[in-house]
């Protein structure tokens, strides 16, 4: 079992050191975000994964699912916040970039964000929600 | 009854956070979930049944972890190469899904799935615009996330082009 | 933030954080937590839910002003030490009631966990009257 | 265990959380503004009485013997502190009723109002450094709060001096608590009594003792420390300023005489050489403030200070005689202080303006105003047979009996500096005639005051102007109640054995 | 460790009054925040840092095993960060009015009262 | 678990928070400095986590919980800053 | 006698009442109460002939020696008598020449009030009520001078006469507290009995200056006399009764009290005799160049206040006798002549003795009362002043070591006074009638009973000398020289050197008053540089440069400037704790083990990192940021040292704080580098000096070894008696809840000042 925790500590940690490595060194804010939320909540995830294993004990246990279930959830929801307020306005995005299909969607001043099929009798399905 | 499973979940989650595994638990749970949903019941708002998702969930973890560990390797091999052989751009997904917990989940697992993140969904819910790592085989990259797309679809029991 | 994305999350964070805001308040005396704690968790999620939303809905939710919740606490806290007295005792004496129900177990009832969920109120309604507050002005 | 030690706390703290449930009502707020501080006022009373006649009052919070727990105290100092919190709270929430606006009515007055006091009982009353901590930053928050109550340009300028300056002092206070719990291992103001002198670094004992004296010393607004007072006090309405000026500095003073006798009494030579420095620059600088400026509440602020410097050289000269000149100033400078200001507003009410180049002629329409001014504004000067003779006279004689010759004459020195303010005020405002230019508001003013207004407003000014000089007059209890402090400040084993049961 | 910390605590203390001694009254509010987040390490350190030992009992023992970390600095920390973000909460506000009503980032602008 | 694992674990986050502290610092835009934000919350999660298995203290995970819950709070704040028209200089 | 002293404050608070409701002649009852005093003090004067000094005690604050008591003997009952005597045609007078001034009844008041003060005054035994009655005396007479107070002259003039007689004030309480403290009691009875103890006692040199400074003030001996005449801005009664009896006199009465204490030094025959016989020159100097009527009566009233001081300070038995019986002259004529005064102003409007002339025939008796008066003031036999003065050349010429010089300036003043009363009787009464402001007729019987009662005393007294003596001059003099002296006062005494004296001095008055005109013009053209060289310039300079040096230290203090005001702060923790710590106590600072890991260093390297770079970025919500940071790792110390909950709070405010931060600060501007690079590296020095600070107190604190901190108790009772096994939570809501109750309330308190702030500018925003 110490093995199999050590394991999942040392790749755990492996990822979030590339998770840091990588927001040190990618180019631009965009593929920063990729490597931090990924490797981060991955490594984090394996971490508590070997926790919970470690302990052993089954509060413990449910705490470190709890923990990689919390992570799994929240670093994407805060990724594509952070990207999208950072694509609003205007972070500059690696001159190697290709393409930016949103680029002509954005209306920033009505704060709409088009899918270029509006249909004329759309009411705004925004109100929804 | 959505509101009944959600609280027999939440009464679960209770018994998991402080670790008694006892009726005594379980009834305390379902009574701290109950005014938890009695609040938030204010927020009202559609829930999917989820009783009967319980094997297909399961399995869509399972495929969800892998393309988590997979995205990570991608990750991983971007950082540590020395030279970046990266190719990014936004490109706009055409959506099939319309609720919003589909939406959601697909916006979610595209951002932690490899390569890819999502932005924003356009204002009227047809458009879903991710920055990819790597657009050179663009076409690809779109079927792997129409694919995607299916399988939370499935899972939500959603048929697709619908919801009007 | 008009994020769909957003916004769905939350809906599903919310009940999480507040059972475990509960959670963390009613174990706090036994393990790291307390009303506190508790306050400031629940105090969050009602801060995410404000950012994912409105101020409007966010008072929707909550139900009761929190001006209110915070002076309910406060009165709850102050007066959860005071009965004491009639009993001869100092004030905030801690006073325990253990009751055997049947079904749940032993349940600790006592004046210090009445103070603690008074606590709790006050972090509550103090965090969420700033918060509130400040989104008005901005909106 | 006794009921009456904590009652001073709890009842502001109850009344001040219902003002709170009922924040959209304000008819009730004012219900509960006037009978909440006429119970904490009934109750101080109570609290006096037993002290003196009982001897000092204790109770354990939670029933945790000291000192493991929290114990609250009164000794005659603490007693007779909160006695005036609670009568300045009572006369404060009555002159309050037609001066505060419905707009400060509206967004927390009252029950800041009654959190400040409930701080300020707390201060005197908590036998625990850590806990006067707290009762400290729970008054502080609460003055914070009412300062800016109106958001005028002036208050949010003074309010962020105010507000820095008594945070650094928090924050030295808060520091000086830690490392005397590194010290010593305990919080709880007799037991520290008991083990601070068996520190063997008695050196550290005074260095951290030099931390709470900076701390205090600012709260206490005394030289060179006291900025954040004449910034920040002329701005808010003049009920808040006059609840300031009656406690706040006035806690910096008791928590210096609490600390500087009970606990860090080991290097007397030393530190209460440095009070009298501080005392006696304090007195000069704050009196010499006052003297340059032309506006009512100004003038009063730097008073303030000056005031202060007294206070401070009582605990200073260190006998029991000078103690007691301290308490008695202390108590004196709170009645006409506070009635000063209450004046003041009156003043303002009548002529639209504090400005004395733009008021005057009060004397001729309005004589009873003019001897309900001279009442606190001689007593104030310590012109005899007033409340504050009486605490000039001990201290200096205190002064005159250990020789120390330099603070008595500044002390008398600035005693005449003071009569010359509050004579610039009475020259101006009472006995000049109106400036013709500014006549026109002044009617307004006049005009929109009603009677009723008027009158509420002068039953607190009369109450206190008698004080002033029932203080002058009947100083023989005041004068026996002080010096059974002053006792009781200088030889603390009663208050060791009161609170820790054990004879030291 | 006492040492380092030591050091540590310094530094928050010079850094925070560095701060306040700018004229941006944003810069003011943050280091009101390093000073109490510096105080409350102060006495952390002063009362002694114990590693992996929390204040607290185990089921089925009445009092910690072994030596525990003193939980009275503890619980003062606590409520003294608490206080700390109450006061906070009121500066941050407090100076985002004054410069609402003074239209400047500048102290040196803020000085009508005194003179 | 053995010592040298716990070393190795340890150098590695450190690691990972110096250089996250460094993008911190660095910026240049208020995203890059919220992500590294980000990242360093995660990264005190996994910090606490392991440091809970090398002291044998398992109350410690409560801690990286909370911060997990609640970590990513600070990310939506500043995103909301930013959508309200705030620069981030 | 209680009753007696504060029958005048009960009647104060009750005059203003009483006149209104009796109206036009409520002067005349009113006068009642001071002409009963007079009966009641005069019922007194057998008993204390024959049985000597009377005590009469009640306790006030016996705890502090201050007492009710007081003392009847010769001196003060003379006093006692003058004030409520000459006071009971104050009061009478007052009314009259206040007819029709709506505000009356107030002067009624303060009238009352200061005469109750006078009496209580020379009648108190207790220094320190003595002390109260003077310092009521200097205020009451304050507002009485200030009367006409819409008047800018009048209210400068009482702020200087206030300010000069309490400065003195100030210093006599310190003085008198110093003789009580010395002599072991404050009762004079007790002090007076034995002066040698003070005499000898090493603060006595320091008790006489301060004495001196408080009666020389008071009753305006030269440097200080410059406020007396400027207090003739004051209505004419206030002028009669303040110089004549009460006010004025009571430095005179104080050093005559003290004498026995006190006197009998060369300090206190140099200091007073000089400074009096000075004064007394410098009056009939400055008498002689005045022409208004009431200026004259001031000048002279300070020649008259030398003259007694003078002659205390002389102390023989003969200058004894002299100064009581030239006192009782004094009070006599000089509250006739005020009267008088009052009477020409009041009834012609002007107060100038230029502008009038001729009035015999329109006010016989005015003119005859002035003349007999003024023959008084003159020291022309028979009147009494002439006893005086007789008996004060005689005492000038026998003064030990100072005969010469106060005989020659006591003559000279002699000529002066004998000259302007000349002046003063009949330059407005003679010549041809000239045009006034007002068509002068005679004045009203209440303006003109004191001055024809008092003037006929004089008269009287100066031919039956016998009567004043027995009855109360030879108390007086056994009272204030301490032993009992027979007295016999006439107006012969053969033809010795006074009489030569006196016969030489009004020789040369006749001169002056012939030749006034040209002696007025002297002093126009020659001695004009007396008026900007003064003693007035002096105090008002003193004034200007008050008012500089606390504008002055205004302005460097209280500068305006937040970033000075926290240096000095920052500075004065530094100075006084590390001052404390290496100069006065010389302790040292241990370096303990220095133990750590390499991850707890780096967390605290980066918490370190964190804060410097939240401290010179220039990017506001960059800084923002890294605050995030040093929270996070102030966090993670808290977890490596072992409080989980410290750390989850942490977190909590930590994320609480970026969000309330992201609240407010995006409508702020970014950072500007305001300040100068000199600025920065002194506030560094500054911040550092601090920071070095609190380093070595960790470490010297952290050397010292607890050994039962209180915690090991409620370690023990967490469980068995709290009932928790969170050690921290038990002592956050059980051990110490009050704490927590108390940051409750901090934290609610917050967020009602929060919403205060943001709503109500909402609210100034709809209107
Ligand atoms: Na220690
Ligand atoms: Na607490």
């Amino acid at each position: 079992m110490t093995v199999v925790v050590s394991l999942f500590a040392l790749i755990g940690a492996g990822f979030i050191f590339i998770a840091g490595l990588g927001a040190l060194r990618m180019p631009d804010m965009m593929l920063r975000m990729h490597a931090t939320t990924k490797a981060g909540a991955l490594g984090v995830g394996l971490i508590s994964i070997g926790v919970g294993l470690h302990f052993g004990e089954a509060s413990y246990v449910v705490r470190a699912i709890a923990i990689l279930v919390f992570v799994l959830l929240t670093a994407p929801v805060a990724a594509h916040a952070i990207g999208r307020a950072g694509y609003f306005t205007g972070v500059p995005f690696w001159e190697k970039t290709l393409k930016d299909e949103l680029r002509d969607k954005l209306d920033t001043k009505g704060k709409k964000l088009y899918s270029g099929m509006e249909r004329p009798d759309d009411v705004d399905r925004d109100d929804r929600s | 009854m959505t509101l009944l499973v959600w609280n027999i979940l939440l009464a679960f989650a209770w018994i998991a956070l402080t670790g008694n595994f006892t009726g005594s638990g379980l009834i305390a749970g379902f009574f701290f979930g109950y005014f938890v949903l009695l609040l938030i019941s204010r927020a009202s708002g559609k829930r999917p049944t989820y009783l009967r998702k319980v094997p297909q969930t399961i399995n869509f973890m399972l495929f969800y972890i892998w393309e988590i560990i997979q995205s990570n390797l991608r990750v991983a091999y971007e950082v540590l190469t020395p030279t970046h052989n990266m190719r990014p751009g936004v490109i706009g997904l055409q959506l099939s899904c319309g609720s919003d917990a589909a939406i959601t989940m697909l916006a979610n697992l595209i951002t932690m799935t490899p390569g890819t993140l999502s932005l924003d969904v356009s204002s009227d819910r047809r458009m879903l615009f991710i920055h990819a790592m790597h657009i050179d085989d663009e076409d690809q990259l779109r079927a792997d996330l129409k694919h995607l797309e299916r399988r939370v679809m499935d899972l939500l029991d959603e048929t697709g082009e619908q919801d009007a | 933030m008009g994020s769909l994305i957003l916004r769905t999350t939350t809906r599903l964070l919310l009940p999480l954080l507040l059972l475990f805001s509960v959670f963390i308040l009613l174990r706090g005396h036994d393990e790291p937590g307390g009303g506190f704690i508790a306050g400031l968790i629940v105090s969050t999620a009602f801060a995410l839910y404000l950012f994912a939303f409105d101020v409007a809905r966010t008072r929707h939710l909550m139900g009761a002003d929190p001006r209110l919740l915070l002076g309910l606490g406060l009165l709850i806290a102050t007066l959860s030490g005071v009965p004491q007295i009639f009993l001869g005792e100092a004030f905030f004496t801690g006073l325990w009631w253990p009751i055997e129900v049947p079904g749940l177990g032993e349940i600790k009832l006592s004046t210090p966990l009445v103070f603690d969920i008074g606590v709790y109120l006050v972090v509550l309604g103090a965090v969420m009257t700033i918060v509130l507050a400040l989104a008005e002005a901005e909106e | 265990m006794s009921v009456a030690v904590a009652l001073p706390v709890l009842i502001p703290f109850i009344f001040g959380s219902l003002s709170l449930v009922f924040f959209n009502s304000h008819a009730v707020q004012r219900w509960l503004g006037v009978i909440g501080t006429g119970l904490l006022f009934l109750a101080t009373i109570v609290l006096l009485h037993k002290t003196w006649t009982d001897g000092i009052q204790v109770m354990a919070m939670g029933s945790w013997p000291a000192p493991f727990g929290i114990v609250l105290v009164a000794d005659m100092t603490s007693a007779i502190m909160t006695l005036m919190a609670g009568m300045m709270g009572f006369a404060l929430a009555v002159y309050s009723l037609p001066s505060i606006s419905r707009d400060h009515e509206a967004f927390g007055y009252y029950p800041l109002m009654h959190l400040l006091l409930a701080g300020v009982s707390g201060a005197f009353l908590t036998g625990d450094i850590f806990n006067l901590y707290v009762w400290v930053e729970v008054l502080l928050v609460a003055s914070f709060a009412l300062l800016i109550l109106g958001g005028e340009r002036g208050q949010m300028e003074g309010a962020i001096k105010y507000v820095t300056l008594n945070l650094f002092s928090s924050i030295m206070l808060l520091v000086g608590v830690g490392l005397t719990y590194g010290l010593t291992g305990t919080l709880n103001m007799a037991d520290l009594a008991v083990k601070l002198p068996e520190v063997e670094q008695q050196g550290l004992v005074t260095v951290v003792g030099m931390l709470f004296l900076v701390s205090f010393s600012i709260k206490a607004a005394a030289f060179p420390l006291f900025f954040w007072l004449p910034a920040s006090y002329h701005t808010p309405p003049v009920a808040v300023t006059a609840l300031f000026a009656a406690l706040l500095t006035k806690v910096g003073v008791y928590a210096l005489y609490r600390f500087f006798t009970l606990m860090f009494g080991n290097d007397v030579g030393y530190t209460h050489e440095l009070l009298l420095w501080i005392g006696g620059f304090t007195m000069v600088t704050g009196v010499l403030g006052a003297a340059a400026y032309y506006e009512i509440r100004r003038i009063l602020a730097f008073h303030i200070v000056s005031q202060i410097g007294y206070m401070i050289v009582g605990l200073a000269l260190f006998t029991p005689m000078a103690l007691a000149g301290g308490v008695i100033y202390i108590v004196h400078n709170i009645v006409a202080k506070t009635n000063l200001f209450l004046v003041g507003g009156v003043i303002y009410m009548m002529r639209g303006s504090y400005d004395l180049k733009q008021i005057g002629g009060l004397w001729k329409t309005r004589p009873l105003l003019g001897v309900l001014f001279l009442l606190p504004a001689m007593a104030l000067a310590g012109i005899p047979p007033l409340s504050g003779f009486l605490g000039k006279y001990v201290i200096i004689r205190a002064g005159v009996e250990v020789e120390s010759w330099g603070i008595v004459a500044v002390s008398l020195g600035v005693g005449l500096l003071t009569l010359y303010s509050m004579v610039k005020i009475w020259a101006e405002a009472f006995w000049k005639a109106q400036p013709e230019e500014h006549a026109a508001r002044a009617e307004r003013f006049e005009q929109a005051l009603s009677q009723k207004s008027m009158a509420i407003m002068l039953l607190p000014i009369i109450a206190l102007g008698v004080l002033a000089a029932v203080i002058g007059l009947a100083a023989q209890p005041v004068y026996e109640m002080a010096l059974v402090a002053g006792h009781q400040l200088l030889d603390s084993t009663d208050y060791i054995e009161a609170v820790l049961g054990v004879t030291p | 460790m006492e040492p380092v910390m030591a050091v540590v605590v310094g530094a928050l203390f010079a850094a925070s009054v560095y701060m306040m001694l700018r004229r941006s009254i944003v810069k003011l509010v943050i280091g009101l925040i390093l000073l109490s987040n510096a105080a409350n390490l102060l006495i952390f350190t002063v009362s002694g840092l114990t590693r992996g030992a929390p204040p607290l009992i185990p089921e089925g023992l009445e009092v910690p095993p072994d030596a525990w970390a003193d939980p009275l600095p503890q619980a003062l920390i606590l409520t003294a960060i608490v206080i700390g973000f109450g006061v906070l909460a009121f500066a941050v506000v407090l100076i985002h009015r004054a410069y609402e009503v003074v239209g400047e980032d500048d102290m040196d602008q803020m000085r009508s009262t005194d003179t | 678990m053995p010592e040298w694992v716990i070393s190795v674990v340890f150098l590695l986050l450190v690691a990972g928070l110096i250089m996250t502290f460094v993008r911190l610092v660095r910026g240049p835009s208020l995203p890059d400095r919220v992500l590294a934000l980000e990242l360093l919350a995660l990264i005190t999660v996994a910090f606490i986590l392991i440091y809970a298995i090398a002291v044998g203290v398992p109350a410690f995970i409560d801690v990286a919980l909370v911060l997990a819950l609640v970590g990513f709070l600070a990310a939506i704040a500043f995103a909301h800053f930013l959508e309200q028209g705030g620069s981030g200089k | 006698m209680l009753i007696a002293v504060l029958s005048g404050f009960i009647l104060a608070a009750a005059s203003p009442w009483l006149a209104r409701s009796v109206g036009d002649k409520a002067g005349w009852l009113l006068a009642l109460l001071p002409a009963a005093l007079f009966v009641y003090f005069l019922g007194f004067v057998p008993t204390v002939n024959e049985s000597g000094a009377q005590v009469i005690h009640y306790p006030w604050i016996p705890a502090l020696d201050v007492n009710l008591s007081f003392l009847v003997d010769g001196l003060s009952l003379l006093f006692a008598l003058l004030i409520s005597g000459i006071g009971t045609f104050i009061i009478i007078y007052a009314g009259g020449y206040l007819h029709g001034h709506p505000h009356l009844p107030r002067f009624y008041a303060i009238m009352f009030a200061f005469m109750a003060s006078m009496l209580g005054l020379v009648l108190s035994n207790n220094l320190i009520t003595l002390f109260v009655f003077w310092e009521l005396t200097s205020i009451t007479s304050y507002l009485l001078m200030g009367f006409n107070h819409e008047d800018k002259n009048a209210r400068w003039c009482a702020l200087q006469g206030l300010l000069v007689t309490v400065a003195g004030g100030l210093a006599l309480m310190a003085g008198l507290i110093m003789i009580g403290v010395a002599a072991g009691s404050f009762e004079l009875n007790e002090i007076l009995t034995d002066g040698d103890v003070l005499r000898d006692h090493p603060w006595y040199i320091g008790i006489v200056l301060l004495v001196l400074a408080g009666c020389f003030t008071k009753s305006a001996q030269v440097p200080t006399h410059f406020w007396l005449p400027n207090a003739m801005v004051a209505p004419t009664p206030v002028s009669a009764f303040l110089h004549s009896a009460t006010m004025v006199k009571a430095g005179v009465y104080l050093l005559a009290r003290l004498n026995p204490g006190l006197g009998g030094t060369d300090l206190w025959l140099y200091a007073l005799g000089i400074v009096g016989a000075l004064t007394m020159f410098t009056g009939s100097f400055m008498a002689l160049r005045s022409t208004g009527v009431k200026a004259v009566l001031a000048y002279t009233t300070i020649m008259a206040l030398g003259t007694l001081v003078m002659l205390i300070g002389i102390g023989t038995e003969g200058a004894i006798i002299a100064a009581m019986a030239f006192l009782l002259a004094h009070a006599l004529y000089k509250a006739a002549l005020f009267m008088l005064a009052g009477a020409l102003d009041h009834e012609t409007g002007t107060k100038d003795m230029l502008k009038m002339g001729g009035l015999r025939q329109l006010m016989p008796i005015t003119f005859l009362a002035s003349c007999v008066a003024a023959l008084s003031l003159a020291g022309l036999p028979p009147l009494f002043g002439f006893i005086g003065k007789e008996l004060m050349f005689a005492a000038t010429a026998g003064a030990p070591g100072l005969a010469f010089f106060t005989t020659v300036l006591a003559v000279a003043s002699a000529m002066m006074i004998a000259g302007m009363a000349a002046v003063f009787a009949i330059r407005p009464f003679t010549g041809t009638l000239k045009e006034t402001p007002k068509k002068p007729h005679e004045a009203p019987p209440s303006m003109l009973a004191g001055p024809v009662v008092l003037a006929g005393l004089g008269l009287l007294f100066g031919l039956m000398g016998f009567i004043p003596a027995a009855a109360i001059v030879q108390s007086a003099v056994a009272a204030v020289h301490g032993a009992p002296v027979e007295v016999q006062l006439y107006l012969w005494h053969g033809i010795n050197l006074p009489l030569m004296l006196s016969i030489l001095a009004i020789a040369g008055g006749v001169v002056l008053f012939l030749r006034w005109e040209r002696v007025l013009a002297f002093y126009r053209e020659r001695l004009g540089f007396i008026d900007r060289f003064g003693a007035e310039r002096g105090y008002e300079k003193a004034m200007e440069g008050l008012v500089w040096i606390a504008e002055w230290q205004t302005r460097v203090l209280q500068s305006g400037y937040l970033r000075r005001y926290l240096t000095i702060t920052v500075l004065s923790t530094v100075v006084l704790t590390g001052w404390t710590f290496f100069g006065h106590t010389g302790s040292s600072v241990p370096l303990g083990e220095v133990g750590f890991t390499f991850y707890e260093f780096a967390v605290a390297a980066l918490v370190v990192a964190g804060a410097i770079v939240a401290s010179v970025t220039s990017s506001r919500i960059g800084a923002a940021a890294t605050l995030g940071m040093v929270g996070f790792g102030v966090a993670l110390i808290y977890v490596m040292f072992s409080a989980p909950d410290l750390g989850i709070t942490q977190i909590m405010i930590e994320t609480l704080t970026v969000i309330l931060l992201v609240l407010v600060l995006f409508r702020l501007p970014g950072f500007l580098k305001l300040s100068s690079p000199t600025d920065r590296i002194k506030d560094a020095a500054t911040a550092c000096s601090l920071g070095a600070l609190m380093t070595i107190l960790i470490l010297a604190v952290n050397g010292v070894t607890v050994t039962d901190p209180i915690s090991d108790q409620l370690t023990a009772w967490s469980y068995t008696e709290a009932q928790g096994r969170n050690i921290v939570n038990v002592i956050l809501v059980d051990f110490r809840a009050l704490d927590t109750l108390g940051e409750l309330f901090v934290v609610g308190l917050a967020a009602i000042g929060v919403y205060a702030m943001i709503r109500f500018r909402a609210e100034d925003r709809r209107q």
